[in-house]
């Protein structure tokens, strides 16, 4: 479960640059497992600073943000590294998302060793059914991230995470670049996944009919707080 | 940022630059083999570097200098002093440390500025060539990696053997006339315009894609026009402020010609308070180098904040 | 350098030959051995660059000076590669106090002449070797680390350098595999030039008498040492000073070929760094 | 040209600068001024400091004492001088005699201008043990010494004691910056823009009336600028050109000469304690392998001359009969054998520990780094190997080991007395003896020598002292320094005085344009 307990977040103003500028207030919010969820808002209004907090890149000025009961800013080393298993990130321009300088294979496997993940004779096995999963083939492990197309190099963002097990997934505007038939075929391998699991999902958009369609609820981010876009409340779950 | 915080930070940065040389140069001194007070007493007192004093006359120049001081208190009197204008007695002269200076600023600063307006100048005409005569371009470019790339002291004794023995024209060393200028600044000058080429051509070909150029040739004007119009005048401009921040490279140059050709300047006269473990005389010039510099830097930043609006958010640093 | 439209390869070729086949002669020779004997030889297939004063074989003097130079700048320069790339990747990734002070420390070691620097550090130290690496690597990382801080402050917020925390990499494997990688490629250039401008200020130094000391054949010593027989033998300065422009020249023409590759955009990076 | 509108100001303050700068400097009629280079910076004038120059080079000042050619005195501004006591010595001033101001030299001027530079130079007074000077009389002067001292008259030939007037201009430090003296030349005016001295004859001087009527000074450190502007024509005479320029200046019609000084290049011991020098044989062995005579004519192209004792011959104070160190590679390496360093591989080792040491020398004087590297050639041929290291002098002690060497360059006649370089190498309280040479004989001998009265008695035992250093060695001498004067065709009468610490011009020259 993720519990985000009266966050906020300012970034500082600089030596010079006059009074820190805040971008969330006193945000208490739950998010279980199994559930996927949508967040949707103006550009600028926080909803990447929320994805950075849920995935403990950025510290908050105050309150916590704790994953299965832990807070982020308090773990270090082995501990840190198993939560961050916990918690997955498919981002907006996943071109991006790759070193361009290691062939995507050599950036796949380094999960292994990261997390040794499972015995050296195991992984290409493993590591061809999580391709085999999001539908890709083996060949593409062998080129660059600048090689690849769009959707594949989605695909490729989505089986990392998913390799990891986590059990949460955010998608930050994951499918926003790609064209109307991809986004679909990729949002549905996601509930898919989720629903095989009993994975947690959010899914980060301004597209307010994607948040309708895949979404057991919708918050929005504004007026830097998170609020329950009323109406498509299925279930609040308990704390 | 400001014109006003920007001119207080490179202020401030640059009274920290003169402090850090100073006091880095003043623990350097005081580190190194050799007892402060012996060479003091043999080469100041006794004039004859290999003749040791007597024991009991060591205590008496130690007091005399303070050097019986804790370093930080001697640095901090020796600033204090030294903000003053009093930079003490050299080593080697027995001469008060500010006359010395004050009387060799005036060849280092003449050297320097003609160093770099001949520069300028062949940079010029080196342009302007690549521009109006066909085909000089490799020619030039040929000029500028060869500028870069001899040393200094090379080229200078080559010029002497050239110019004041071969075909005696002008004077081997020393001070006192233009013509003692000539060939040293000629050296360094000569050492400076392939960089000043390589900028400028760069430049320049920046300003050669722009759309206004585009748009003038268009128009049909005439090559030299858009030249002479468009492309020079933008080429110059964020080239300018390089020449200044070049200082600190030209004063490396200046020290060793300086000592080449025996002009009494600053760059010299570091050179020489190091042979001599002259370190009133060496703190001093270290200072003043320090100043210089700095000053020159400041000059080049604020230019580059006139001429380029993206520093003023940045602040360089 | 980039305006450069020599055929710069078959340069380099031409160039490093003339400068190599004499190292590669010389090296078979005794650059030390005295015999007062053959003092200020002029060249002749005994000595096909001279004797010096010493009666010393040139030619061996400047293959074990190119050993010397070279040998000594490539040192200076990968030490600084080594402490600017690191010092610049850790106050670019880490950000904070150390990138505070560290920006301190290199706005400082800027605003000193290089070379002024370095000759009153090698005044007071013993004139080694080692001291000469230390005087000139102190201020030569400052331009890599300019650079590398600047990159690496732009990668820190690249998506793939957040994914690879998101992945769980610790900092250190980020700064090794990921951020180095990223960061050295444009230093290539800047590295050839350092190189060029290491051999030349390692031989100005040894013209001021404050470089590596005689009898260790250095070529700016070997120039100072062949001042005072500048009318007797012309070629014992001529030689050492043809060299160090010969090496000059060959590490400029590289430089202006590898910052050409570098692209456009780091191109000025470079400079603003230099 | 680019007519960048940036640039018009720099030019203008270009111009400007050129244009502030002093014309060529005009010199009086050409044909009667010599136009002389130092090899020393012109930067004090001050004769307690830069004695040397303001009085052996530019004539402007003298001593009490002055000594002739084979260093023997002979009366100065002191006409005679006698011990009339135990610790004291009354000096009788030349009668007639007066300052460049006009006012008379007298006693009072004396002790007036030697308490200055007591004051500005305080080692004046310690070498020897001065108490007092005083006024004896209207042109008597008493010096009085803390301990017995024979050799005060010679102390009062050095050029930091010679005689200014009150009236000269000083600092607000009181360093004087133009000397009023008594001598054949006066100061005129000292550019030190343009480092350059300019002086004029003293009508009014009391011995013999120069024939130049103006010398121009420059100072000019680097021996191969001198070379070169003497052969550009810019200048008359040159101390010291490089010492491979001479033969090459004889040949293109300058009078070029070499001669020897009173100073020697010596090879030191780190320690005769806990090292192999220890070992007398050793020490011998070493000296035998120097070829002297190679040094001097190859490496000091005829500069200098093989070293005996340290008084080179044309000294009053040289002991008879001491030779030059024969050069004996074969008597090295037996002496070396005896001594159990036994040579294996080219190098000796005894012990187990092959004999290698780092030979530290300084770059100050051109002549240390060629010998120091030529002596390394030579002690590999008997198997020592040596490392040749330049250290700034000041810093050579600290580094050195018990086994290391120094070559060094001494001046054996600071002031013209032996006691001056037998004292400070040889006593076993010697300022310069740091390798713990320590012979009671040689102690006793000295000691009673500087306080003797009895100049045969002094002479005796000083070359005494000479023969036994030549005997054990305790350092190693080389060769005698060498300085080199080139001049003009046009310059006459020069003579060379081996008193000066590096050259006299002397009253005696003429220009014969």
């Amino acid at each position: 479960m993720i519990v985000l307990e009266g966050v906020g977040l300012s970034y500082p103003g600089g030596l010079f640059g006059g009074a820190p500028k805040p971008v969330l207030e006193n945000v208490d919010w739950v998010l279980p497992e199994g559930r996927v969820f949508g967040l949707l808002g103006p550009s600028g209004a926080g909803k990447s600073s929320l994805a950075k907090l849920i995935l403990g890149l950025v510290a908050p000025t105050t309150g916590r943000v704790r994953i299965g009961g832990r807070d982020w800013r308090a773990q270090r080393g082995t501990v840190l590294r198993a939560m961050r298993r916990l918690v997955q990130y498919v981002p907006q321009h996943p071109e991006a998302a790759f070193n361009p300088r290691l062939s995507l294979g050599a950036a796949m496997r380094e999960l292994f060793r990261l997390h040794d993940l499972c015995p050296g004779e195991r992984r290409e096995a493993q590591l061809g059914a999580a391709l085999d999963r999001v539908g890709l083939d083996r060949a593409l492990l062998t080129r660059f991230p600048r090689q690849v197309s769009g959707g594949e190099i989605q695909r490729l963002s989505l089986a990392r995470a998913l390799l990891l097990e986590p059990r949460y997934l955010v998608l930050d505007e994951a499918t926003a670049m790609l064209d109307v038939s991809i986004q679909a075929r990729i949002m549905r391998l996601v509930l898919e996944v989720a629903a095989e699991r009993g994975m947690g999902v959010l899914v980060i958009t301004h597209d307010i009919h994607l948040a309708h369609a895949a979404c057991e609820a919708v918050y929005t981010c504004e007026n830097r707080g998170v609020h329950v876009l009323p109406g498509l409340v299925q279930q609040q779950p308990a704390g | 940022m400001t014109i006003a915080l920007f001119l207080f930070r490179r202020l401030g940065m640059a009274a920290a630059t003169v402090v850090f040389a100073t006091a880095l140069t003043f623990v350097l001194t005081h580190l190194a083999p050799g007892d402060a007070a012996e060479i003091i007493l043999s080469r100041v007192f006794i004039g004859d570097p290999e003749t040791a004093g007597a024991r009991s006359d060591l205590a008496v120049v130690a007091t005399r200098f303070g050097l019986d001081n804790p370093l930080a208190l001697q640095y901090l009197e020796w600033a204090r002093n030294a903000v003053h204008g009093d930079f003490g007695v050299s080593i080697a002269s027995g001469m008060p440390v500010a006359d010395e200076i004050a009387e060799r600023l005036g060849p280092t600063a003449v050297l320097a500025l003609a160093s770099t307006v001949a520069a300028l100048a062949v940079t010029a005409g080196l342009v302007a060539a690549v521009r109006l005569v066909p085909r000089t371009r490799l020619a030039v470019d040929a000029a500028a990696v060869a500028s870069v790339s001899i040393p200094n002291f090379y080229l200078g004794l080559v010029l002497v053997l050239v110019f004041s023995l071969g075909l005696d024209l002008l004077p081997v060393s020393g001070a006192g006339s233009w013509r003692h200028y000539v060939l040293p600044a000629a050296v360094l000058a000569l050492g400076q315009f392939g960089y000043f080429t390589a900028l400028m051509n760069a430049s320049l070909r920046d300003a050669d894609g722009q759309l206004y150029v585009l748009t003038a040739r268009a128009k049909g004007l005439p090559p030299h026009e858009v030249f002479r119009r468009h492309v020079l005048r933008n080429a110059i401009v964020p080239v300018v402020p390089y020449v200044a921040l070049q200082v600190a490279f030209l004063f490396g140059g200046v020290v060793v010609i300086e000592r080449l050709f025996s002009l009494p300047g600053l760059g010299g006269y570091l050179v020489d308070a190091l042979d001599v473990r002259n370190a009133p005389a060496l703190l001093a010039a270290i200072a003043v180098v320090a100043v210089f510099v700095s000053v020159a830097n400041l000059t080049g930043d604020l230019l580059l904040y006139a001429l380029d609006p993206r520093v003023r958010f940045s602040g360089r640093g | 350098m980039t305006a450069m439209r020599l055929s710069v390869p078959s340069f380099l070729v031409v160039l490093g030959t003339i400068l190599l086949v004499p190292v590669a002669v010389g090296l078979f020779r005794d650059p030390t051995g005295i015999s007062l004997a053959d003092a200020l030889i002029a060249p002749s297939p005994a000595f096909p660059f001279g004797a010096d004063h010493m009666g010393r074989d040139v030619l061996a003097r400047i293959a074990y000076g190119f050993l010397w130079d070279s040998g000594l700048s490539v040192t200076i320069v990968a030490a600084s590669l080594a402490l600017g790339v690191g010092l610049g990747l850790a106050g670019g990734y880490l950000g904070g106090a150390f990138d505070g002070a560290l920006t301190i420390v290199m706005d400082l070691l800027v605003a000193l002449p290089h070379l002024v620097l370095a000759i009153v550090l090698m005044a007071y130290f013993d004139q080694g070797p080692v001291a000469l690496a230390v005087a000139l690597t102190l201020p030569g990382w400052v331009k890599y680390a300019r650079l590398a801080r600047a990159r690496a402050a732009a990668l820190r917020e690249a998506d793939f350098i957040l994914m690879e925390r998101v992945v769980g990499a610790g900092p250190l494997r980020i700064l090794l595999r990921h951020m180095v990688p990223n960061v050295l490629p444009p230093l290539a250039g800047l590295a050839a030039l350092h190189l060029g401008h290491t051999v030349l200020n390692v031989a100005a130094l040894g013209f001021l008498g404050l470089g590596l000391q005689p009898p260790t054949p250095e070529w700016g010593g070997m120039i100072l040492e062949s001042r005072p027989y500048l009318y007797q033998a012309p070629w014992l300065a001529i030689t050492p000073g043809c060299f160090v422009f010969l090496f000059m020249m060959i590490f400029t023409l590289l430089a202006a070929r590898l910052e050409a590759r570098a692209g456009e955009g780091e191109r000025e990076d470079a400079h603003a760094a230099a | 040209m680019m007519t960048s509108p940036h640039l018009r100001p720099l030019a203008a303050a270009v111009l400007a600068a050129s244009l502030a700068l002093p014309l060529q400097a005009a010199a009086a009629d050409p044909a009667d001024t010599l136009r002389a280079a130092d090899m020393w910076e012109i930067d004090n004038l001050d004769p307690a400091r830069s004695g040397t120059f303001v009085k052996e080079k530019a004539m402007v000042v003298e001593s009490l004492v002055e000594a002739s050619p084979d260093f023997s005195l002979r009366p100065g501004l002191a006409a005679s001088w006698e011990r009339t006591g135990d610790r004291e010595w009354t000096f009788r001033l030349r009668e007639g005699v007066t300052f460049h101001d006009g006012t008379p030299l007298t006693a009072e001027a004396v002790v007036a201008s030697i308490d200055r530079a007591f004051k500005v130079t305080p080692t004046l007074k310690t070498m020897p043990q001065i108490d007092a000077v005083t006024v004896a009389g209207p042109l008597s002067v008493r010096v009085t010494t803390l301990v017995p001292s024979a050799m005060l008259p010679a102390t009062m030939v050095q050029a930091n004691l010679a005689i200014a007037a009150a009236s000269s201009e000083t600092t607000a430090e009181g360093t004087i910056v133009n000397p009023v003296g008594t001598g054949p030349y006066k100061v005129e005016s000292w550019r030190r823009a343009e480092k350059t001295l300019h002086l004029a004859r003293n009508d009014a001087y009391w011995g013999e009336r120069p024939a130049i009527a103006h010398i121009v000074f420059r100072g000019i450190p680097d021996p191969s600028t001198r070379s070169l502007e003497i052969q550009k024509g810019d200048v008359d005479f040159v101390p010291d050109v490089p010492y491979g320029d001479l033969d090459m200046l004889a040949r293109k019609g300058f009078q070029a000469s070499r001669h020897v000084t009173a100073r020697v290049y010596q090879l030191d011991f780190g320690s005769l304690k806990g090292s192999p020098y220890a070992d007398a044989r050793v020490r011998h062995a070493i000296s035998h392998a120097i070829d002297r005579k190679a040094i001097v004519d190859k490496v000091l192209f005829g500069m200098g001359a093989p070293s005996a004792g340290p008084f080179t011959n044309g000294m009053s104070f040289a002991a008879p009969g001491i030779a030059v160190p024969a050069y004996d590679v074969a008597k090295a390496k037996a002496l070396l054998d005896q001594a159990g360093w036994i040579e294996k591989g080219g190098v000796r080792v005894k012990d187990g520990e092959p004999f290698e040491v780092v030979l530290y020398t300084y770059p100050q004087r051109p002549g240390l780094p060629p010998i120091a590297t030529a002596l390394q050639g030579m002690l590999a041929r008997v198997g020592i190997k040596a490392a040749v290291k330049l250290l700034d002098s000041a810093a050579i002690p600290k580094a050195q080991r018990p086994r290391d060497m120094r070559l060094i360059a001494l001046t054996t006649a600071m002031f013209p007395d032996p006691d001056f370089f037998l004292r400070r190498n040889y006593h076993s309280a010697g300022a310069n003896n740091t390798w713990g040479y320590a012979d009671p004989g040689v102690d006793r001998l000295l000691d009673a020598a500087a306080s003797a009265n009895d100049p045969a008695a002094r002479k005796a035992a000083y070359d005494e002292v000479q023969r036994i250093a030549a005997r054990d060695q305790p350092t190693v001498l080389v060769s005698y320094y060498g300085v080199n004067i080139v001049m003009k065709p046009a310059v006459k009468g020069f003579v060379f005085n081996p008193v000066a610490h590096d050259y006299m011009l002397g009253t005696g020259l003429r220009l014969e344009r």
